[in-house]
């Protein structure tokens, strides 16, 4: 899977969407809904017009950073399941540290750029101690982080809902959610003129990319770390210490999981709240990287694709009387069938549309 | 004044965007009761209405300026205070959109606030259900125990909302009778209706023979545990004994605020072109009759006279402000 | 087997217990609390019932994981299993459902169960889906579509009131003190989890069918030379863990008597408990119910907490199970995970 | 099996080779790696379909779906390796997949008696752990779990694949001497090896495939090793020990009072001292699990050492990691090529640099320069002939033969002071094993340090100037290898002092302690 070919990737993904859709279509005709309307709503959910973009770029900002953050670890062959609740960590961490900090600094563009940096540092900070947590665990107690990052997530959603219900909760607020961080400590809008998107976050996921790209392929910490992914004893024998290497991957992707929450946080939200409120960002993220086949530059599209779903969803909710949990099946399908590429490479060698084997 | 909106539909009809809470709809609860009012406005007027489902709170801000930016409707109603945040900007930002949110208020002239006082009718519950406990009371074979005064409370969410629920209910029954024992118990959501029959089978073998909910969908399960141990419940938001008659013998009141009247008025006021006439915040208790305790309908007769003595008393001291309700419409801080 | 050997195998289930324990004797010396108000008949049966689900789906994705597939979307097939109950239970009755409907419902809600498993065994297995990743789909899956389930035929993600399971009564021992009405006087799914529960350890380790399962997880290739058909035997457990977290859902429905599809649904992550009590139970079928036992305890203990009035913020304990498997994982390490759970097996040819 | 032919894509692995068992005798098959054997006998087993050709059992044609049509024609194969499942017990493995059942519970009494009744035919002593876990078992009591397995599946043909390969020369003569009555008592089997002497030993016919064809069979009694590797290779072989005359460099490895704990937390290396010069070849022999991994862990830095010391021309490295030593010079060729030594989904390219991840020039403060690796990799295959030579194929399409070649040309590349070398020929066909050999003996003439660690006395003796024998974590003795006698030490590793002469063999225990 991780030497699949590009084209092929592309294949896969474009067919496992459509099979999905598909039976999302049927199952609305089924149910006696406009199927025709349907999708157009989806397209233009997705691509049509200005907002709709900026929100599908909105989507994928987020995708595309939790998706790196995933890639990373199953690329040295961590299951790191607990991107979620390092974006979660991360994000209250951003927030608060602004709230916190910003009355020591001065208002105004100048302030709120120091702000952003702070929020982002710390962001950052907690998403990879939240990172590290399982990663230390995993070498020093050997206790599988498959679950354990399973369990951090839940405990990450039930602890930070707590904390803004309780401690955090904005002064005079009935809800649970912080106060809103100033107006000022927010992203310029360039090109997109619209709330909770901006052309900087989108930026800083690209960047992000960037970097983690080369540290995997060209670096010695990349190399080491996916050697131990594929073989610890082989790493073991070339003087890699797997231990150290586990936690250090670990903290490397519940740092990208962090700055995932601080972009969330200072570009969409701009407060905290519950975070069973906010979307399942950490467990998409997942598929996103599967379909990438761990590859950060392929995160890239397969971000892109999730962000016009997810995006496409809402629309449909809007526009449509199509029910929401419909559509949420149906991107539900659609994760299930980018984990079975063999499906469609079988599907391909049948058809002697190519495919290998 | 919604003009703007109506270029969407025909000149006459008045369309009407409802975004639900985090619950959703079908919640038994507001969501429902807030569609219920448009739904009756309907009948009087030409009005469109768009149900928008959205239960990620980080997905308002998006949701309620794509619906303003249509600019296709005359009316957008948000329900619950998960909205607040999200509209303190788009208020601003969309000054020709008229928007309705329930539960809380931003103070801009486009802006109708609605709540109401759920402490006002849960310290009712807390006064049908301090009088019943120590009453002879039995219906169908379910039946309590007036030996002890002992009722319970089952909340969805711990948190400032629900606790105004339940520290008015305790207040309400200790008016009654100082010397109530109420168990108050939290399921942690809306929607696990085993926990929440768990929760008040837990209160009814511990001595309660009354429990009241304030847990939306979940509170479903209240009612089958009251079935199960031959005891009683009181229901929240809607009269229960009629929006799920099933159970109607064991809720022997519930406590209800009239959203869909709230929404109705409204939805009737944009219809008329008079939105001015609701914008502001609107906190409708008894004064407004935004809320009241009304007997299950099984039950209603069925009931010693002194229960509805109490109540009685009970509005007329709130009323007159002679008793002082803790916390407010929008939850306890 | 020594009672060493015993403890050292089931060291995670044992662990929790005594976690378990201690914390509640401490808390309870702490602050001297009623105690007998807190341990009342009804809080054990409470806790049974609350096990049981989580009970049935453990023991399924125990046997999934023992053929060498993590089965992680037990969650969606509970969610499956309460939906299909809830709905069928509807059919069936016509709108007014009995005893007898709330069997049949659970029956119906295992036959849909199993085509769901068969479909998810076929991508697992034959296709080699990615085990994490699909599970979690089924997840989502599992969110969308049992709701849906529910708005198709109510027109609403909430059913009204149905039928929910009537305890049954064993005479005679049902007045046996205490023990009577904990274990006679009580649902009948408990005690159909607690002999399923035996029957299943008793498979697992002295059939051949059993033996077959733990060398599919441990080394494929050993099987498939002895001339056992590896992915049989996995199609098989696999399909067993759907079917059995269905009928986790399904039981869980008619415990409620009402299904709700709002917010988690009904199923609020009893599934991933599941997971986490074969963990504790260390791949034990025992240990796995006694582990979801466990679990069903606190949930309920916390519960008994509020009702006397002590107040624990509940949001926080509602956490406890999940710390307490990082603290046992860690305090013990590692499970004895199958080695080549998560690895599709092909033979030659 | 007549005819035999049978194709990988273009591979020809069998080219219609024609081979005849006798009832009741040992058949040897020998090969260099990739020769076909290991093919040739899985198409008998039915493991794979035969492109081509037919197979005869008593004289009747047979066509094999599957193991389990093999099996029930009463042939059985020990694979190369062993195919157990570790978490269960001696019995549940040997009846996996043949229990006997009893109203739906496995009847294990029943199994335990057949069982018995197998051992009690010849010394198997395997009854004795029956329900001992596989993991608890040393290499040669799983090889005989193996055995007793086939038999109590009926087997009267046996294959094994390379079943010495991994065992001791105790657990060899054990086997060998089981094999022996196994065929009087009328099993036929056929035995895979890539050791010559055994081949010898052992069979009463030996085949030899070349590139996938049977070169010819020949009676074992009249031939003898040269002309057995001339028809493996083609060539001639050299096999004495060259002269060479003994160094006088100065100490470059060495070790004081050595102590190590093994992963089972028992002492393994209890008070080692040892020195290796400049341009010498110490060897250490000894029966396996006598603590000789866990010296060359220690040594390689892969192990922490309990107490003791270990200088580099002089220096103390006794606490530093294995990361540092490889700096410091101390290259090591690891005992088990396929887990440690490559990266199995790794290309050559990537392989090349294992290892090599702080030296320069493939790596540049932090950032790794492919293209030197690439031409590295390149350059070791040219050098050390490692076939295909492709630094693109992956390494797990290798033959252990050629991913040795390639480990050693890595190693030998870092043009290190210390080349500690474990078990370096270990399943490595003859072709190979001279090719090794004399890149080690050259090294030695440039001055070099080694260190080689290995269960075969032949190759010991073949290139130690001094040999130590390792028994119980002690050196329990050096020789001269010219002088020694490979009775003496045998009976060095048995842990008798040479000379004195008690040579009671009991076969090599099961359980580990
Ligand atoms: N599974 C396979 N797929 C493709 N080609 C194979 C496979 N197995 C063997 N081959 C080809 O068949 C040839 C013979 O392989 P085989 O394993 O029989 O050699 P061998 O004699 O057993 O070698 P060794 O002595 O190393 O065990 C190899 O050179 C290889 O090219
Ligand atoms: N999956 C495969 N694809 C292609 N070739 C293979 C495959 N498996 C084995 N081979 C080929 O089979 C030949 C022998 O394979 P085998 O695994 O028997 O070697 P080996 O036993 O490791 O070598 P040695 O006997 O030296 O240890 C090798 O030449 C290898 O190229
Ligand atoms: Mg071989
Ligand atoms: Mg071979």
């Amino acid at each position: 899977m991780l030497r699949a070919s590009v084209v092929e990737r592309l294949a896969i993904a474009t067919a496992s969407t459509a099979l999905a859709l598909l039976i999302g279509v049927t199952i609305v005709a089924a149910a006696g809904y406009d199927p025709v309307q349907f999708l157009v709503s989806l397209i233009n959910g997705a691509v049509g017009g200005e907002s709709a973009i900026a929100r599908t770029l909105r989507f994928s900002t987020l995708f595309i950073l939790t998706g790196v953050a995933v890639a990373v670890a199953f690329r040295a062959g961590v299951f790191n399941i607990g991107v979620q609740g390092q974006f979660v960590v991360g994000g209250i961490a951003t927030v608060m540290s602004i709230i916190w900090t910003a009355p020591l600094l001065p208002e105004g563009t100048v302030g709120g750029a120091g702000l952003i940096l702070i929020g982002f540092v710390a962001g950052t900070f907690a998403g990879g101690v939240y990172g590290a947590l399982p990663g230390a665990l995993k070498a020093y107690a050997d206790a599988n982080v498959i679950i354990t990052t399973i369990m951090l997530n839940f405990i990450a959603t039930g602890v930070v809902g707590w904390l803004v219900q309780n401690p955090f909760r904005g002064e005079g607020n009935a809800a649970p959610n912080t106060e809103r961080i100033p107006e000022y400590v927010s992203f310029p809008s360039v090109v997109f003129d619209s709330s909770g998107f901006s052309v900087i976050g989108l930026a800083i996921a690209l960047a992000t990319v960037a970097v983690i790209y080369v540290v995997m392929e060209r670096s010695r910490f990349g190399y080491d770390m996916v050697t131990s992914g594929y073989q610890e004893s082989a790493a073991t024998y070339s003087g890699v210490s797997a231990k150290r290497t586990v936690v250090l991957t670990m903290t490397l992707s519940g740092m990208v999981a962090g700055i995932a929450g601080a972009v969330f946080a200072v570009m969409i939200q701009g407060y905290y709240t519950d975070p069973s409120g906010i979307g399942t960002y950490g467990f998409d993220a997942i598929a996103v990287s599967l379909l990438a086949a761990n590859n950060p530059l392929g995160i890239v599209p397969a971000g892109l694709l999730f962000g016009g779903l997810e995006s496409a969803g809402s629309h449909i909710g809007i526009y449509t009387d199509v029910p929401v949990q419909l559509i949420d099946g149906v991107i539900g399908l659609v994760i299930l069938f980018v984990a079975v590429p063999e499906l469609f490479r079988m599907a391909a060698v049948r058809t002697g549309l190519g495919g290998d084997r | 004044l919604g003009g703007d909106g109506g270029d969407g539909g025909s000149e006459s009809t008045t369309n009407i965007a409802i975004v639900s809470s985090p619950a959703g709809f079908d919640d038994n609860a507001f969501n429902d009761l807030a569609v219920d009012g448009l739904e009756t406005a309907q009948e009087e007027y030409d009005i469109e209405i768009n149900q928008v489902e959205e239960t990620e709170q980080s997905n308002y801000q998006s949701t309620q300026s794509t619906l303003a930016e249509s600019s296709d409707y005359d009316l957008i109603v948000l329900v619950s205070y998960n909205h607040t945040e999200a509209l303190t900007q788009n208020a601003a930002e969309y000054p020709d959109q008229n928007w309705m949110l329930i539960n809380a208020h931003v103070d801009e002239p486009n802006v109708a606030g609605y709540t109401w006082a759920n402490h006002e009718m849960s310290y009712l519950a807390g006064v049908l259900g301090g009088t019943m406990t120590t009453e002879e009371l039995s219906h169908e074979g379910n039946s309590n125990d007036p030996s002890n005064a002992h009722i319970g409370f089952v909340g969805g969410v711990d948190g400032s909302l629900i606790n105004a629920f339940e520290r008015s209910y305790v207040a309400g029954a200790e008016w009654v009778n100082s010397d109530v024992t109420v168990d108050v118990g939290y399921i942690g959501d809306y929607s696990d209706t085993d926990t929440a029959a768990s929760i008040a089978s837990s209160q009814y073998d511990n001595g309660a023979d009354i429990v009241y909910h304030a847990a939306a969908a979940a509170g479903q399960g209240v009612f089958e545990s009251a079935q199960e141990n031959d005891r009683f419940a009181i229901g929240v938001d809607a009269d229960q004994s009629v929006t799920l008659e099933e159970f109607q013998d064991v809720i022997i009141g519930s406590a209800v605020k009239y959203i869909n009247e709230g929404t109705q008025e409204v939805a009737s006021a944009v219809a008329e072109g008079d939105f001015e006439s609701v914008t502001g915040a609107n906190t409708l208790g008894l004064d407004e009759e935004g809320v009241d305790l009304v007997i299950g309908q099984a039950f209603e007769g069925e009931m010693p006279d002194v229960v509805s003595q109490n109540i009685q008393d009970a509005k007329d001291g709130i009323t007159s402000g002679d008793i002082e309700v803790p916390c407010s419409a929008s939850g306890c801080n | 087997m020594s009672f060493a050997e015993y403890a050292k195998r089931n060291s995670l289930g044992i662990a929790g217990i005594a976690v378990l324990v201690a914390g509640a004797a401490i808390a309870a010396v702490a602050m001297d609390l009623p105690f007998w108000e807190i341990v009342t008949i009804g809080f054990v049966e409470r806790s049974l019932q609350a096990a049981t689900p989580i009970a049935l789906t453990a023991i399924g994705g125990l046997y999934a994981e023992k053929s060498g597939v993590f089965n992680i979307g037990v969650e969606g097939f509970m969610i499956f299993g309460a939906a299909t109950a809830a709905t069928m239970m509807w059919i069936i009755s016509g709108g007014s459902p009995g005893q007898s409907d709330v069997w049949l419902a659970i029956l119906a809600s295992v036959l849909v169960s199993l085509v769901f498993a068969v479909l998810f065994a076929v991508l697992l297995i034959r296709y080699e889906a990615d085990q994490i990743v699909a599970g979690l789909a089924l997840w989502f899956i599992g969110l969308g579509f049992g709701p849906f389930m529910a708005v198709l035929v109510w027109e609403s993600r909430n059913s009204p009131s149905l039928e929910s399971i009537n305890d049954l009564t064993v005479p005679v021992l049902a007045d046996i003190p205490v023990l009577g009405p904990i274990f006679f006087d009580t649902s009948p799914l408990v005690m159909v989890t607690a002999v399923l529960a035996v029957a299943a350890w008793k498979f697992l380790n002295d059939t051949k069918y059993g033996y077959w399962i733990q060398a599919a997880g441990e080394n494929p290739e050993a099987l498939d030379t002895a001339g056992i058909d590896v992915t049989r035997v996995r199609y098989a457990a696999v399909i067993f863990s759907g079917v059995m977290a269905g009928l986790g859902g399904a039981v869980l429905l008619a415990q409620a008597g009402s299904f709700t599809g709002t917010g988690e649904t009904m199923v609020g992550g009893r599934g991933w408990i599941g997971i986490v009590a074969y963990l504790f139970g260390n791949y034990n079928p025992i240990g796995a119910a006694v582990a979801a036992l466990v679990f069903g305890g606190l949930d309920m203990l916390q519960i008994q907490l509020q009702t006397v009035g002590i107040n624990v913020p509940n949001r926080l304990v509602n956490l406890f199970p999940y710390a307490g498997v990082i603290l046992v994982l860690t305090v013990w390490g590692s499970t004895q995970t199958p080695s080549a759970v998560g690895e599709p097996y092909e033979s030659e040819e | 099996m007549e005819g035999i032919t049978k194709r990988f894509g273009d591979v020809v692995a069998n080219d219609d080779v024609d081979f005849t068992l006798e009832k009741g005798s040992i058949h040897a098959l020998l090969g260099e790696n990739g020769s076909g054997k290991t093919t040739l006998m899985s198409v008998l087993y039915g493991l794979y379909e035969k492109n081509a050709g037919t197979v005869h059992i008593d004289g009747e044609p047979k066509t094999f779906e599957s193991p389990r049509d093999a099996m029930d024609a009463g042939v059985g194969m020990i694979h190369q390796h062993f195919q157990l499942v570790e978490t269960m017990t001696v019995l549940q493995n040997i009846i996996l997949g043949h229990e006997p059942s009893d109203n739906g519970f496995v009847d294990t009494a029943t199994a335990r008696w057949d069982i018995e009744d197998i051992c009690s035919r010849y010394d198997f002593h395997v009854d004795e752990f029956l329900d001992t876990k596989i993991r608890d078992l040393d290499l040669g009591a799983r090889q005989r779990v193996e055995i007793v397995k086939s038999l109590y599946r009926g087997a009267d043909i046996l294959i094994l694949d390379e079943p010495t390969a991994v065992l001791t020369p105790q657990e060899i003569s054990d086997l060998l001497d089981l094999m022996g009555e196994l065929a009087d008592a009328g099993h036929s089997l056929i035995f895979i090896t890539h050791k010559l002497g055994e081949a010898l030993g052992a069979a009463d016919e030996i085949t030899v495939l070349r590139d996938g064809a049977a070169i010819g069979t020949v009676d074992a009694a009249e031939t003898s090793e040269t002309e057995l590797a001339r028809m493996m290779v083609g060539r001639e072989i050299q096999f004495d020990r060259p002269p060479r005359e003994s160094p006088e460099g100065d100490a470059v490895l060495d070790v004081e009072q050595l102590h190590a704990r093994g992963s089972r937390g028992l002492e393994q290396v209890s008070g080692v001292d040892l020195t290796v010069q400049e341009g010498e070849i110490l060897g250490v022999a000894g029966v396996q699990g006598n603590g000789q991994t866990e010296l060359v862990e220690a040594l390689t830095g892969l192990r922490d050492v309990e107490s003791g010391s270990v200088r580099l021309n002089g220096e103390e490295i006794t606490d530093t990691n294995r990361r540092q030593r490889i700096d410091a010079g101390i290259a090591y060729i690891p005992e088990d090529r396929t887990t440690e030594g490559l990266v199995q989904d790794y290309t050559l390219v990537r392989n090349a640099l294992l290892g090599n991840q702080t030296v320069d020039p493939f790596v540049d403060n932090g950032l790794i320069d492919w293209e030197t690796v690439h031409d590295h990799a390149g350059d070791i295959i040219r050098e050390y002939d490692v076939q295909p030579p492709n630094e693109r194929s992956e390494a797990k399409s290798l033959s252990g033969g050629n991913q040795q070649k390639f480990i050693v040309g890595r190693e030998i590349e870092h043009d290190p002071d210390v080349m500690i070398a474990s078990h370096p020929t270990r399943g490595v066909d003859i072709g190979s094993i001279e090719f090794i050999h004399d890149r080690l003996l050259e090294l030695r003439e440039a001055g070099m340090a080694i260190l080689v660690v290995s269960s075969k006395l032949d190759e010991i003796r073949k290139l130690s100037d001094r040999i130590v024998v390792m028994y119980e974590g002690e050196f329990a003795g050096a020789v001269d290898p010219v002088e020694t006698t490979e009775e003496e030490l045998g009976m060095l590793m048995a842990g008798h002092d040479a000379g004195t002469d008690d040579g009671d063999s009991e076969p090599s225990g099961g359980v580990h302690s």
